[in-house]
């Protein structure tokens, strides 16, 4: 049933620890030593972590503020081009453009437009979806969504050598270092 | 664990994702396109019809005047189809044997009336009167297209209610002067917009887009 | 690693030393466990639960296949009371998704981490209910298979919505509204849905929750968004939610008839909403922690708070009743003031005295400790509160309605069996629907309640 | 709820159901038709195009109307759905008149008990579709009465008697001539003594032209003529009065005080609908300063009540008292009864007084329910106050030939049990229902040797069923005749349509009797006229006009002193006699008269006057009655709507039937009204309600002294559009005295303020061209219901039954809502009428919460209903103050029965299951008059259009026009400070305003 990738390309190096703590560390550490192709993985927010691993500031926010204001503009924008230009209808006596009346659907078109980007963005900023990716390869690797913590060195990484990455890891607390291969 | 997807999906997925708004875009297109097509507003369409009745002769070469046949459209919201009577004041002479004209014929032995189909049906609701727009100098093929070419006729408009409202909205560019309400061979390209905003102003054209004008 | 509960875990804000986690539990007890619900095979109970529940669910069916047939007339509703049962369930349903958004939003957004065990169940609540409420306006028209125009788009009629009526501001507000918590509760999933993919055996399965995982790897960049993204929809869901509710009062507030023509209405129905979806979340989570033995993440604590955030709408809401009664008589219009009297004393005076006893007398027992710390107490109360609320609603649409400016004109309504077999139905639709949940879904957030952990605490004092 | 379809007493929905499968197409004139041969289609078509459409399939209603028949399916009701094709069907031979897609207008006349009111009916392509008054008709002036309006609906209605029948079986009219010309062949022997003709009233002088050469033929034929709610009393009044038949009628342009004892003049008499417009005149303070004054004494309210200055309700023992006391006042040699108390005797001074100072300006009526006693008073009185000539005028009679017609029919049944009737010819009438029950006239009609019994009816009913042949009759749209006004006023009845069902006229009829079988309507009718008139074109212009010249009746002498002492006489015995507890009183129904009208469904479901009932009648009581047996607790809740029922004895038989609480009713007297129980004559008719002639006998046509009334504990439900007849102190109608008004003329505005123009967020909306806008005068609204009715065969508005007014949902655009006046229900100071339609709000509450934009104003100020646009949210109607708005919770127009298409407007769309509809100011109307003007480049005049309700008001209380322009009507109507509109302190800002209510009271009595 599982997918076999044949060819046995290697994606890079998993160091595999059981507590966050070593993780966090080690991540800081490979990264001084100047890697920057790697992630590291844990069963839930580790707010170090992300700083370890070079995530700070996220570009999500702007995207939300951006999609907010085109949709506040949409909003109003239909609302006035319908009530205004497309078919002026006198409706109770009120004027064509009763802004005060927009208002709520202005505000619900924000909320939409803002909340439909900060979704979309999340999963473009984190690349998703993505079904296939070379670390589900790893036998151990169901265990991230468990209990165990992972550091993966990618072999694309320019500072990778396949002995000394592995030697580094390993020195770095890691319970066990296994390749992961495409 | 081991790989349970294969990385084509990943494409896939991302697709299917944030493809989805075009998707949607292209069902509300498509059902716009839809509705407004000839298959459904049957325009440019040939009913079957008793006797192949040809505009193309009878204005085009014969160039009879519309109010011929349809006398009361000056007066009265309907502009009136030709009792059997009035084909056979020509027919009764010309081509009187012609078998193409039997039906004519066999109504006005029998009494029988001729049974046509609506070209030009507006639903129910909707309330139309011939009299108001003639008067108005909006001609006979601004709305029934160039009648005197049609050998068998046709709808040549959608009569859709976007297709009012655009007459409604804007009469000048339609309007032609009360002379030539009825010359099929009128060109409208003859007046200029100035022209035509002018006769606007002089024939009192309120271009009304209330309800009520057409729904009742 | 660590011994004992981490200090900064227990908030001043926080009275009860009662824990949101039950001690002893690791990253592998709470995933093992939470997951074992989805993952370890159907209940007994489950069948005749959801087969009930589905009966509800054909009984509404059969209610529209008959109100689609014959025509509006098969309900209660005449002139002049032209809405009944159709636009207060509407209204009840609305109200009740309320608690959630605000338990997964709010409560977010004030770092109540007392939160996370229920904000799932809640938000799949929340999803649930504004389905239910979604129904009506469609099935209430008269011409339900035009309904669709009071949407915009184009068409060749060049005719469009009439932005000015709340009726329009309803179908964006909760569209809006329910695809903003879909979005929302989806999110909330991903991380769990990944873990169940990870746990299951079955092929099906795994590739089920494959797929609706989109590959998520627990990567910490993947929480760096995900926390950001969710702290950004919990910004937005909750000016959101607190329009929802506002606008669903314009329905009524927008109108000229005395009863329904009151500025409080928004703020007073937006607690009134909270209040009955606490009461719904009680209502529900009560039995269903002891079914699937999840008091250890479902404790007393979240009973208690639970129940004083009742306790603080219901005030908000009885002070609602108050100042509608006050308005009425100092504005000294005396069709206002018709219309509180005949609350009082007028044809519907049972349904009144039946509201405020629900809604104002029994959420009062919420004062004392022993019934904030008992189920039993919390359910009955909440079952008061339910019914109230219904009641709220049919109080405001139809004594408001059924004598307003010219006697005349009065009548009277009552709902008819179709209108009460589509009420039932609806509830059947929900509690399908909340079975199915959670008979497939975590309905507990397995990645938020790692974070309750020692360990996912300790990293932050580093 | 139960399938309402299973409940719904529509006619319309069971009627192929009902109709025995030979006849499944309602049109059919003879057994060839039936058998639907084609050599019969095509004479058919040829010979009456418009009969070609009924053969069609389903037929749409305006290319149906508009173009010359033609079949077609219901399609595009829905915007989205594709429309199945149509055909047009073109004439063969176009009539000269007739231009496709505009009304022509014919003058004929509607009757009632004989007596006449023009009308001009409205035809399109063919078909009558709306009745209009005729304003050169005396009985008219231009307006119409409630039945009158209705009576188009009758022509169409599908349980009309469609076929001669003989024993129930079909049979063709020659076979029915030929068994008649036998039998009266055998009659010739006897020279008629064994026949009998039992008719209406006639005031036809053709057909009464043909009863005498009758005569001539049989000379010991008997000619009786009966009418259940006839003037019996006032007849028998007037000739004892005047010593010979004599008819008199009124002039109230003259007339500056006014009593009437138990009349109502203004809508139950045959001249009212002239009578309302003169009185209307009188109560426009703001046209002219002076104001007459009303006095009404009644037993039960009648619309005349509700206009009275001083309204007194007295049972009728008490009038009679009053009566006496008035004579005396005015010196008739009267003398005050002795147990009359201090203030009747107070008021009957005062009101003496009044009457006495205006000599030749003041009129007494007596109406038809009072003893012929009583109306010889009235006649001395206004003898006594010189008003003869000038408010009064005596003429001989109206009738043909006036009899004793209570005697007459008594004979006739005795004939009948006695054997000496073999042929009886019942030319119209019910007299198995409406007969007295004491003549038995059912059994009577049962003797065998009455060989040959013929009823001829236009539905087959009770009397048909024990008869041998039925004859279906025409409708008076359908043939030629004539008949005289109350003042003796010919009209030549003209038919706008062929007879539907090939249906003989009376005149054809009667004319086989004279043996001249096969003579036509039109050769008799025209045969009687044309000599009289002189020359063809003078026919014409009769028929043009709708009167013949010169035939208004001369006036008779002057009353006879000597019947007022024997009058005195009897009426002082009466009084002096102790009275008895209960008196029921019966009266024509208001909306059914004497059942006659029972068939038609706009009628059954007409609210009545002051109970608002549908489909019911109930005994009328007052509150301390309804105390005083026991039965005045307050229903609530789901039991609102359910009334207790009493039993009413008189004599040996009783009637089980409902009680509706009715303040204003005298204390002590119940009334029942006539026309309702029906047993056969259709689904509409038959019943609904509860039979009063069970009850009534000879000497008892009116009232009938000392009944008893036991509560049965049973309670039924009674449909009712009005729940409640209490303002609650709210100042919807706003009323103030003479006096008052003119010290303070804006008092209208006295107690409720509009908000300013400027106090809102929104700047006012400016109409530029026309603005159209209503008045409605509350001093001169009598609430007749001829609005009402008008607005419904205008705008082709279903009727929905029974069950769906008793779920609130009835659909008339335009109410006439009614409350008491005054602290007690028990003694109310008198009704406020007031009419409401849409009030066309320039700021709509309804508009702005439509989500579709179905409701919307047009560029004139009209609130525009958009049907085909409405999705059916009902957010509107809740959110109008006014509840004028109507919702089609079920299918409840008709989209099945031909007949009824034939009678709809073709300008008005028929509504369609889940959309809301309401008052349009007859925006047809309004459309039709734009685009004439339109194609004449000019504007819209004055009056040129006129809304339905407007056209038929007799008192002509509403006036329509364009508000922007300060020269119309309306516009001066609205300048005047008496101008207010209704809830406008919620700022609506009404185009339909009213006129504040002014009363006149006699000073004497307000003390």
């Amino acid at each position: 049933m599982s997918y076999e990738e044949s060819g046995g390309r290697l994606y890079g190096l998993m160091a595999e620890f059981d507590s966050p703590g070593p993780l966090i560390a080690a991540t800081r550490a490979v990264r001084e030593r100047g890697y920057r192709d790697l992630d590291a993985y844990a069963p839930y927010p580790i707010e170090e972590l992300a700083h370890a691993a070079g995530h700070h500031r996220s570009r999500l926010p702007l995207l939300v503020l951006i999609g907010g204001v085109v949709g506040a503009i949409v909003g109003f924008g239909l609302q006035y081009w319908v009530s205004v230009i497309e078919y002026p209808l006198n409706v109770g006596g009120r004027p064509l453009n009763s802004w005060p009346a927009f208002i709520p659907v202005t505000f619900e078109m924000t909320i939409l437009f803002a909340a439909l980007v900060a979704v979309l963005g999340m999963l473009a900023l984190n690349g998703l979806p993505m079904p296939y990716h070379p670390v589900f390869n790893s036998p151990r690797f169901s265990f991230a969504s468990r209990d165990r913590y992972f550091l993966v060195i990618e072999a694309q990484d320019p500072a990778f050598d396949p002995d000394e990455t592995r030697r580094l890891l390993s020195g770095l607390g890691a319970a066990e270092v296994s390749e992961v291969e495409y | 664990m081991s790989q349970i997807f294969h990385p084509s999906t990943n494409t896939i997925s991302r697709v299917s994702i944030f493809g989805a708004i075009f998707f949607v875009a292209f069902g509300v297109w498509l059902a716009a396109a839809l509705d407004r097509s000839a298959p459904v507003t049957r325009e440019n369409v040939v009913f079957e019809q008793p006797i192949k009745f040809s505009h193309d002769h009878h204005v085009g070469e014969v160039g009879i005047d519309c109010r011929y046949c349809h006398t009361s459209v000056e007066t009265s919201s309907f502009a009136g189809i030709p009792p059997t009577t009035t084909c056979m004041n020509c027919h009764s002479q010309l081509f009187a044997d012609a078998p193409m004209l039997e039906p004519v014929l066999e109504s006005f032995r029998s009494g029988k009336p001729l049974s046509w189909t609506r070209v030009y049906d507006l639903p129910d609701f909707v309330y139309f009167d011939h009299s108001i727009h003639v008067a108005k100098g909006i001609g006979c093929t601004t709305c029934h297209g160039e009648i005197d070419a049609m050998p068998l006729t046709t709808k040549a408009v959608s009569l859709k209610m976007e297709w009012c409202l655009a007459c409604h909205r804007d009469p000048a560019r339609f309007v032609r002067p009360r002379s030539e309400v009825f010359n099929v061979a009128w060109n409208p390209a003859t007046l200029s917009r100035q022209q035509r905003a002018a006769l606007v102003q002089e024939y009192g054209i309120q271009s009304k887009t209330s309800c009520s004008i057409c729904h009742r | 690693m660590t011994d004992g509960p981490d200090p900064r875990h227990f908030r001043p804000d926080v009275v009860e030393r009662v824990p949101v986690l039950a001690p002893g539990h690791t990253p592998a007890s709470v995933t093992d466990q939470i997951s074992a619900v989805v993952l370890s095979g159907t209940p007994r109970w489950f069948y005749p639960a959801f087969g009930a529940a589905f009966m509800l669910l054909m009984v509404l069916m059969f209610a529209l296949a008959k109100l689609f047939f014959e025509g509006t007339g098969v309900w209660g509703i005449n002139q002049p009371v032209g809405w009944g049962f159709a636009i207060i369930n509407f209204v009840w349903w609305v109200g009740i998704g309320h608690a959630g958004t605000l338990i997964s939003a709010i409560l977010l957004l004030l770092r109540q981490d007392w939160r996370t065990s229920i904000n799932r169940f809640a938000e799949a609540m929340t999803l649930f209910a504004v389905a239910c409420a979604g129904l009506f306006p469609l099935i209430h028209v008269g011409r339900p298979w035009l309904a669709y125009w009071m949407l915009p788009y184009p068409n060749t009629m060049g005719m469009w919505p009439q932005f000015r009526s709340p009726l329009v501001w309803d179908v964006f507000a909760v569209s809006t509204y329910a695809i903003v918590s879909l979005l929302f509760w989806y999110v909330g999933l991903i991380p769990d849905l990944a873990t169940l993919r990870d746990r299951s055996q079955k092929p099906r399965a795994r590739i089920l929750y494959g797929m609706a995982a989109m590959g998520w790897r627990n990567s910490a960049k993947h929480w760096h968004e995900h926390e950001v993204a969710s702290l950004l929809l919990a910004g937005l869901a909750t000016p959101l939610v607190l329009s929802v509710h506002s606008v669903v009062s314009f329905d009524f507030a927008v109108g000229v008839i005395p009863g329904w023509h009151a500025t409080i209405f928004p703020p007073y129905f937006v607690a009134g909403a909270i209040f009955a979806g606490f009461a719904m979340v009680l209502t529900l989570t009560i039995p269903l922690r002891t079914l699937f033995r999840l008091e250890d993440f479902i404790t007393q604590r979240h009973l208690q708070n639970m129940g004083k955030v009742m306790l603080a709408t219901g005030l908000i809401v009885v002070y609602g009743y108050a100042i509608e009664i006050f308005t009425a008589w100092y504005s000294a219009n005396p069709f206002e003031w018709y219309v509180v009297t005949n609350r009082f004393g007028g044809p519907y005076k049972y349904h009144y005295t039946a509201l405020i006893v629900c809604n104002v007398l029994a959420p009062q027992a919420l004062w004392l400790r022993g019934v904030r710390s008992s189920a039993i107490g919390l359910w009955a109360v909440a079952m008061f509160v339910n019914v109230g609320m219904w009641l709220e609603r049919f109080v405001i649409v139809v004594t408001s309605l059924h004598r307003d400016f010219l006697p005349s004109s009065w009548g009277m309504y009552h709902g008819t069996i179709w209108d009460w077999a589509t009420f039932l139905g609806s509830i059947g639709l929900f509690l399908s629907l909340l079975f199915l949940f959670i008979r497939f879904i975590p309905m507990i957030s397995i990645f938020e309640m790692r974070t309750l952990l020692p360990e996912a605490r300790m990293e932050e004092r580093e | 709820m139960r399938d309402h379809r299973t409940r719904d007493p529509k006619p319309e929905r069971d009627a192929a159901a009902s109709r025995p499968a030979g006849e499944s197409s309602p049109f059919w004139r003879s057994l060839d038709e039936l058998a639907g041969s084609d050599a019969f289609l095509d004479t058919l078509e040829r010979e009456f195009p418009r009969q070609a459409v009924p053969l069609g399939e389903g037929v749409d209603r305006r290319r149906f109307l508009q173009l010359m028949g033609g079949s077609l399916a219901l399609g595009g009701l829905g915007a989205c759905t594709r429309q199945p094709l149509e055909t047009i069907v073109p004439y063969v031979r176009q009539p000269e008149e007739i231009v496709p897609g505009k009304p022509l207008y014919f003058a004929t006349a509607a009757t009632l008990g004989g007596y006449a009111t023009g009308v001009l009916v409205e035809s399109h392509m063919g078909r009558p579709t709306k009745i209009e008054g005729n304003p050169q008709h005396p009985a008219s002036l231009g307006a119409t009465d409630v039945l009158t309006q209705a009576s188009v609906l009758d022509l169409y209605d599908p349980h009309r008697s469609q076929a001669v029948r003989h024993l129930g079986r079909i049979r063709t009219w020659s076979a029915f001539v030929d068994s008649l010309a036998t039998a009266l062949g055998a009659q010739e022997g006897t020279a008629g003594a064994g026949l009998r003709i039992l008719t209406e009233t006639v005031t036809s002088p053709t057909l009464a032209a043909q009863m005498d050469a009758v005569r001539q033929r049989f000379s010991r034929a008997r000619w009786v003529q009966y009418d259940p709610a006839g003037r019996h009393l006032a007849r028998a009044g007037a000739r004892a009065a005047f010593g010979s038949w004599a008819e008199v009628h009124y002039d109230l342009s003259r007339a500056r005080v006014i009593l009437a004892l138990d009349c109502d003049l203004l809508a139950g008499e045959p001249g009212s609908v002239r009578y309302a417009r003169q009185f209307a005149q009188w109560r426009r303070v703001w046209e002219r300063r002076e104001m007459n004054r009303l006095y009404a004494v009644e037993s039960t309210p009648t619309p005349t009540g509700t206009l009275a200055d001083h309204r007194l309700r007295l049972r009728p023992e008490r009038i009679e008292a009053l009566a006496l006391a008035l004579a005396a006042e005015m010196g008739l040699g009267a003398t005050p009864p002795a147990g009359l108390d201090r203030q009747l005797g107070t008021w009957a001074r005062a009101v003496a007084q009044d009457l006495l100072r205006h000599p030749g300006e003041s009129l007494v009526v007596a109406g038809e329910w009072t003893s012929p006693e009583l109306h010889v008073l009235a006649h001395a009185m206004n003898q006594r106050l010189g008003n003869f000539g000038s408010t009064v005028h005596a003429t001989a009679p109206v009738a043909a030939a006036p009899s004793d017609q209570i005697a007459d029919l008594a004979a006739l049944a005795d004939d009948l049990r006695q054997g000496r009737v073999e042929v009886l010819l019942i030319l119209g009438g019910n007299p198995v229902y409406d007969a007295p029950a004491d003549l038995g006239f059912a059994d009577a009609l049962r003797h065998e040797e009455a060989r040959l019994r013929i009823h001829y009816g236009l539905v087959e009913n009770e009397t048909s069923a024990y008869c041998h042949w039925h004859i279906p009759a025409t409708h008076y749209l359908e043939a030629w005749g004539d008949a005289r006004a109350f003042d003796g006023t010919v009209t030549i009845q003209q038919p706008l349509i062929e007879p539907l069902y090939g249906s003989r006229s009376p005149h054809e009829l009667l004319a086989i009797v004279e043996g001249r079988p096969g003579a036509l309507g039109y050769d008799i009718v025209r045969e009687h006229w044309l000599p009289q008139l002189g020359s063809e074109a003078a026919w014409r212009r009769a028929l043009h006009e709708g009167t013949v010249p010169d035939t208004a009746l001369p006036a008779a002498g002057a009353a006879a002193g000597g019947a007022v002492a024997a009058a005195v006489q009897r009426l002082s015995e009466r009084v002096a006699s102790p009275a008895a507890e209960y008196t029921l009183l019966f009266r024509p129904d208001p909306t059914l008269w004497d059942g006659r009208f029972a068939g038609n469904a706009w009628l059954q479901e007409c609210p009545k006057p002051f109970t608002k009932l549908t489909w019911d009648n109930a005994l009328l009581v007052s509150p301390a009655t309804a105390r005083q047996l026991g039965i005045d607790e307050q229903r609530t809740g789901r039991n609102r709507d359910r009334h207790p029922m009493v039993r009413v004895t008189v004599g040996a038989s009783y009637l089980e039937v409902p009680v509706w609480i009715t303040p204003g009713q005298a204390d002590g007297a119940v009334t029942l009204h006539l026309g309702h129980g029906r047993t056969r004559g259709g689904p509409v008719a038959e019943g609904h309600g509860f039979d009063a002639y069970r009850l009534r006998t000879r000497q008892g046509l009116w009232q009938q002294r000392g009944v008893s009334l036991q509560p049965t504990g049973e309670a039924y439900a009674l449909a009712s559009t009005q729940g409640h007849f209490s303002m609650e102190n709210r100042h919807l109608v706003r009323e103030a005295t003479v006096a008052e008004y003119a010290d303070n003329p804006g008092f209208v505005h006295a107690h409720v303020h509009a908000p300013d123009e400027e106090m809102t967020l929104y700047p006012k909306w400016e109409y530029a061209g026309y603005a159209w806008g209503m008045g409605i005068d509350l001093s001169s609204c009598t609430g007749c219901n001829a609005c009402v009715v008008a607005c419904q065969s205008e705008n082709n508005i279903a009727v929905v039954g029974k069950e769906q007014v008793l779920a609130g949902r009835e659909m008339h655009w335009l109410r006439i809502d009614q409350y008491f006046k005054g602290p007690s229900a028990d003694e109310p100071e008198g009704v406020y009428n007031q009419p409401v339609p849409c009030m066309h709000c320039e700021t709509a509450p309804c508009e702005v919460v439509c989500p579709v934009a179905a409701t919307v104003h047009s560029d004139e100020g009209l609130n525009d209903m958009v049907y085909n646009r409405c999705v059916g949210t009902r957010y509107c109607s809740n959110n109008c103050p006014y509840k004028v708005r109507r919702f089609n919770f079920y299918k409840f127009s008709d989209w099945q029965t031909e007949s009824l298409k034939l009678q709809r407007n073709p300008d008005v769309s028929v509504r369609f299951r889940g959309v809301m509809e309401k008052c349009t100011y007859c925006v047809q109307r309004i459309n039709h008059a734009r685009i004439a003007a339109g194609r004449e480049d000019r504007s819209i005049a004055d009056g040129e259009i006129q809304t339905a309700c407007q056209q038929a008001c007799p008192t002509g209380a509403i006036v329509f026009g364009d508000i922007n322009d300060a020269s119309t009507e309306v516009a001066r109507w609205k300048a005047q400070p008496l101008d207010y509109g209704l809830l406008e302190d919620v700022n609506t800002r009404p185009r339909t305003t009213y006129m504040g209510r002014i009363r006149n009271p006699n000073p004497e009595l307000e003390a």
